[in-house]
C-alpha cells in the first residue's frame, strides 16, 4: 500500500505496478520523470538501491514500444531517452580516465536522488491535501463582525489582483483594434481568365505588360497596391499554359519586356 | 427488579443526555458558520429527531447566556451575537472589507502605471468611462490623491498614488510594480506580445510635471477639469 | 486574625476568578467576531493587564473542547472553527474550495517546503514544466506570494506561502508542515533515505536571504529593456 501512487484519485488513470508488461499509458503521465518514477517502483526497492541501468532500458523500451505503436511523444520524452541512452553507454563502458565531466556513477546517482526528491515531495503534497482545509472541513463564522481596534482597511484588494487586472485590461484593449485588412490579390483563376482573353487577341507577338496596364485600369484595380500580385499570377498562369500548349513565351533578355502569342496549331517540334 | 429498572432509567437519561449534547454541538455549528440567523424549523432537520430543537435551544441560551458570545433570536431566527455589554470591541457601523470592484482594480492600476493620469486619459486607456464612485472609493481609501492640473484645455486634474497605497500593497517604492517583462515572466500577460503594448515605468514623484499646474483652487469641482 | 486574612485572601481569589472570566469573554468575543486569526499579542491588549493571556487562552481551549466549535490555533493566531467532524452537516451549505489538481498540489509543496523557490527550481525538481495556470491558481487562492527575485542570472521572481495557506491548512507555522521523518513514519516513503536528500526545514520568514533581492530594484524598466 505504501508503494501505491498516491494521487490517483486526481484523476489520473490507475498504473498497473509489478506487471511485467509494460502499460503504454503516455497521457497519464506528467512527463519523464514522472514515468521514470513509476518505472522505478515497479523494481520494487528503495529507490535509493535502484539499478540505474534496468530503469534506463526499461524506459528505452517504453520509448521504443510508444514509437512502435506510433504514439505522439511529447520531446521531453525523446530529450530523456537520448540522455538515458548516453547514461547507458557510459556505464556499460569502462571508465575514461578523470576527465571533466561527472562519472557514470555519479550521474546515476544523481537520477536516483532526483526521482527519491519528486517521490518525496509528492508524499509531502499528500499529507498536505489530507489536512482539514477551511471552507471544507472546518469552517469560520459565517457573519463576522468587525473589531474595533483592527483599523482593517475598508477595501480589500491585493497584488495580485491589481496586476491581473491591469495586465489582462491593457492586453484586451491592444488585442481589440489589431485586424488584419485583407490582401488584396489577383487570384489564379482571374489571372487566367484574363489571360484566356488575350490568347484569343494575341495572334502576333503581344507585350505582356501593356496587356496587363489595361486589364487592370478596365478592372478597377489600383496600380500601386496590386501590380505585383497580377504580375506574378500572371506569369504563373502564362506558364501553365505554355504548358498547356496554348501559348508561347519570348523574352530577348533578362528584363527585357515579355511576349507573348497563341500558339498555332501546329504539333509540337519533336525533341523540344 | 427495583435496581434493574433504576439503572435502565440512568441508561436512558444518559442516551438523552448524550443525545441532547450532540445536537447542542450541531446546532452552535450552525449558527457559528451560517450568514444568516437560522429559524428553528431549519435547524431541526439536523438535529436527530428524539431531541426536541426547543431543548436544544433552551439549553445553548443557559450556556452561553453568561459567556462573551450569547444566543439571540434575531429576525425569526436565530443567531450568535456579541454580548451587549461588550459592545464596545466592535465597530458597528463599521462594515467588514469588500473586495475592491474589476472597474476600481483597473482604475488603481491604470493610475499608478501611469501617474500623473487624468480622468479622460484612463478613460481614453480603459475604453470605458469611469462611473462616478470608482475614482471616489480609490480618493476615500487613500490609495489616490488629486496631484495638480493638466496644462492643457480645461485643465483636467491629474491624478497619482499614495505612500498608503504602497503600504497597502506591500511595495517598497512604486516602480516596485513589475515592468512588462516581469508581467510575462510571471504569467500575467499570455500569448504572443502585441507590437505596440508597453508598460511605463510608474513614477510617483510628488514634484509637477512640466505641464502640470498646481491644483490651486480646491473648490473647482472636480468634474469641470473633465468636462472639456 | 487568621480569619481576617483568609477572608482577604478569598477576595483576591475571587477577584482574580472575575477577572479571568471577564478576559474569557472579551477574547471569546473577539474571536467570535473575527475570521481572520488573532494573534496573542493582539487579544492581549484587550485584555485586564493582570490577567496572562495564555491563561485565558488556556481556559478557552478547555470550555469549546467538546463543543461545536473549537478554539485553533492557526497561521500564529488563534480562531474559532467548527469542529472537523461536523464538517458533514456545514459542506452542503458552503460553496466549496476549489479542488486542487495534482499538478497545483505539488507545485504547491514545493513552495511551502522549498520557498523561496523559483518557478525553473519548481520545475526541475517535477520535471515538467508548470502550466500558466497552475501558480495562477496559488496566487489567486491568496496562498502564494512573489516574494522578491533570486540574485542569480535572469534574476527570476522567488515564490512562497502566505498567512493565507497557513489558515486553509490549519498550520500554526510553516514547520508544522510534516517533515520527512514523519512522512517516512507514516508509510509514505519507504525505505532508507539518501543523505543529502533531506527535505529542507520550511521556512517562510518574509525577510529576504542573502541571495534574494526585493521585487522592486531589479524590475527592469520596459524600455530599458527594449533599448538593450
Amino acid at each position: 500500500m505504501a508503494a501505491e501512487l498516491p494521487f490517483q484519485e486526481d484523476g489520473t488513470p490507475e498504473r498497473a505496478s509489478g506487471e511485467p508488461s509494460l502499460v503504454i499509458d503516455v497521457d497519464g503521465y506528467e512527463g519523464p520523470l514522472d514515468l521514470l518514477l513509476d518505472l522505478a517502483r515497479r523494481q520494487k526497492v528503495d529507490l535509493a538501491r535502484i539499478s540505474i541501468l534496468a530503469l534506463a532500458e526499461q524506459y528505452l523500451s517504453f520509448i521504443e514500444t510508444a514509437r512502435a505503436l506510433r504514439l505522439e511523444l511529447a520531446a521531453d520524452y525523446l530529450v530523456m531517452a537520448a540522455w538515458l541512452a548516453y547514461l547507458k553507454s557510459r556505464m556499460l563502458l569502462p571508465e575514461p580516465p578523470k576527465g571533466e565531466e561527472p562519472s557514470a556513477a555519479d550521474l546515476a546517482t544523481a537520477l536516483a536522488l532526483r526521482l527519491k526528491r519528486l517521490e518525496t515531495i509528492r508524499a509531502a503534497a499528500q499529507r498536505l491535501a489530507i489536512r482539514e482545509r477551511l471552507g471544507r472541513d472546518v469552517f469560520a463564522r459565517g457573519a463576522p463582525e468587525v473589531i474595533a481596534s483592527s483599523g482593517r482597511p475598508v477595501w480589500e484588494a491585493e497584488l495580485y489582483d491589481l496586476l491581473a487586472a491591469y495586465a489582462q485590461q491593457r492586453q484586451k484593449r491592444i488585442r481589440q483594434p489589431m485586424s488584419v485588412g485583407q490582401r488584396q490579390v489577383l487570384s489564379l483563376v482571374e489571372a487566367r481568365e484574363a489571360l484566356a482573353r488575350l490568347v484569343g487577341e494575341a495572334g502576333e507577338w503581344t507585350a505582356i505588360d501593356g496587356y496587363l496596364t489595361r486589364y487592370m485600369r478596365s478592372h478597377g484595380l489600383p496600380a500601386e497596391t496590386m501590380t505585383a500580385t497580377v504580375r506574378a499570377s500572371s506569369l504563373s498562369a502564362m506558364l501553365e499554359m505554355v504548358r498547356e500548349g496554348l501559348l508561347d513565351l519570348r523574352q530577348d533578355g533578362a528584363f527585357s519586356p515579355l511576349y507573348v502569342r497563341r500558339r498555332s496549331a501546329r504539333p509540337p517540334t519533336l525533341g523540344l | 427488579m427495583a435496581a434493574a429498572e433504576a439503572e435502565r432509567e440512568d441508561e436512558e437519561d444518559w442516551d438523552a443526555d448524550e443525545a441532547l449534547a450532540r445536537a447542542c454541538r450541531i446546532v452552535e455549528a450552525l449558527l457559528f458558520a451560517s450568514v444568516q440567523p437560522l429559524p428553528a424549523e431549519e435547524l431541526a432537520k439536523s438535529v436527530p429527531a428524539n431531541v426536541p430543537i426547543e431543548r436544544v435551544i433552551a439549553e445553548l441560551q443557559q450556556t452561553y447566556a453568561l459567556r462573551g458570545v450569547t444566543l439571540h433570536r434575531v429576525a425569526g431566527g436565530y443567531a450568535f451575537r456579541t454580548a451587549p455589554d461588550l459592545a464596545y470591541l466592535l465597530a458597528p457601523e463599521a462594515e467588514p472589507p469588500r473586495k475592491l470592484s474589476r472597474a476600481a482594480l483597473e482604475t488603481l492600476a491604470i493610475i499608478a502605471y501611469h501617474q500623473p493620469v487624468t480622468r479622460a486619459e484612463i478613460e481614453e486607456i480603459r475604453g470605458v468611462a469611469t462611473a462616478k464612485g470608482t475614482l471616489d472609493i480609490l480618493l476615500e481609501a487613500g490609495w489616490v490623491r488629486l496631484r495638480g492640473r493638466r496644462r492643457s484645455p480645461g485643465r483636467p486634474v491629474t491624478f497619482g498614488t499614495t505612500p498608503g497605497f504602497l503600504d497597502h500593497f506591500g511595495l517598497d517604492q512604486i516602480d516596485d510594480l513589475p515592468g512588462l517583462e516581469e508581467l510575462k515572466g510571471a504569467g500575467f500577460i499570455e500569448g504572443r506580445l502585441a507590437k505596440d503594448l508597453t508598460v511605463p515605468v510608474p513614477d510617483d514623484d510628488p514634484s509637477l510635471r512640466d505641464d502640470e499646474d498646481p491644483l490651486g483652487d480646491l473648490f473647482t469641482p472636480l468634474d469641470d477639469g473633465d468636462a472639456s
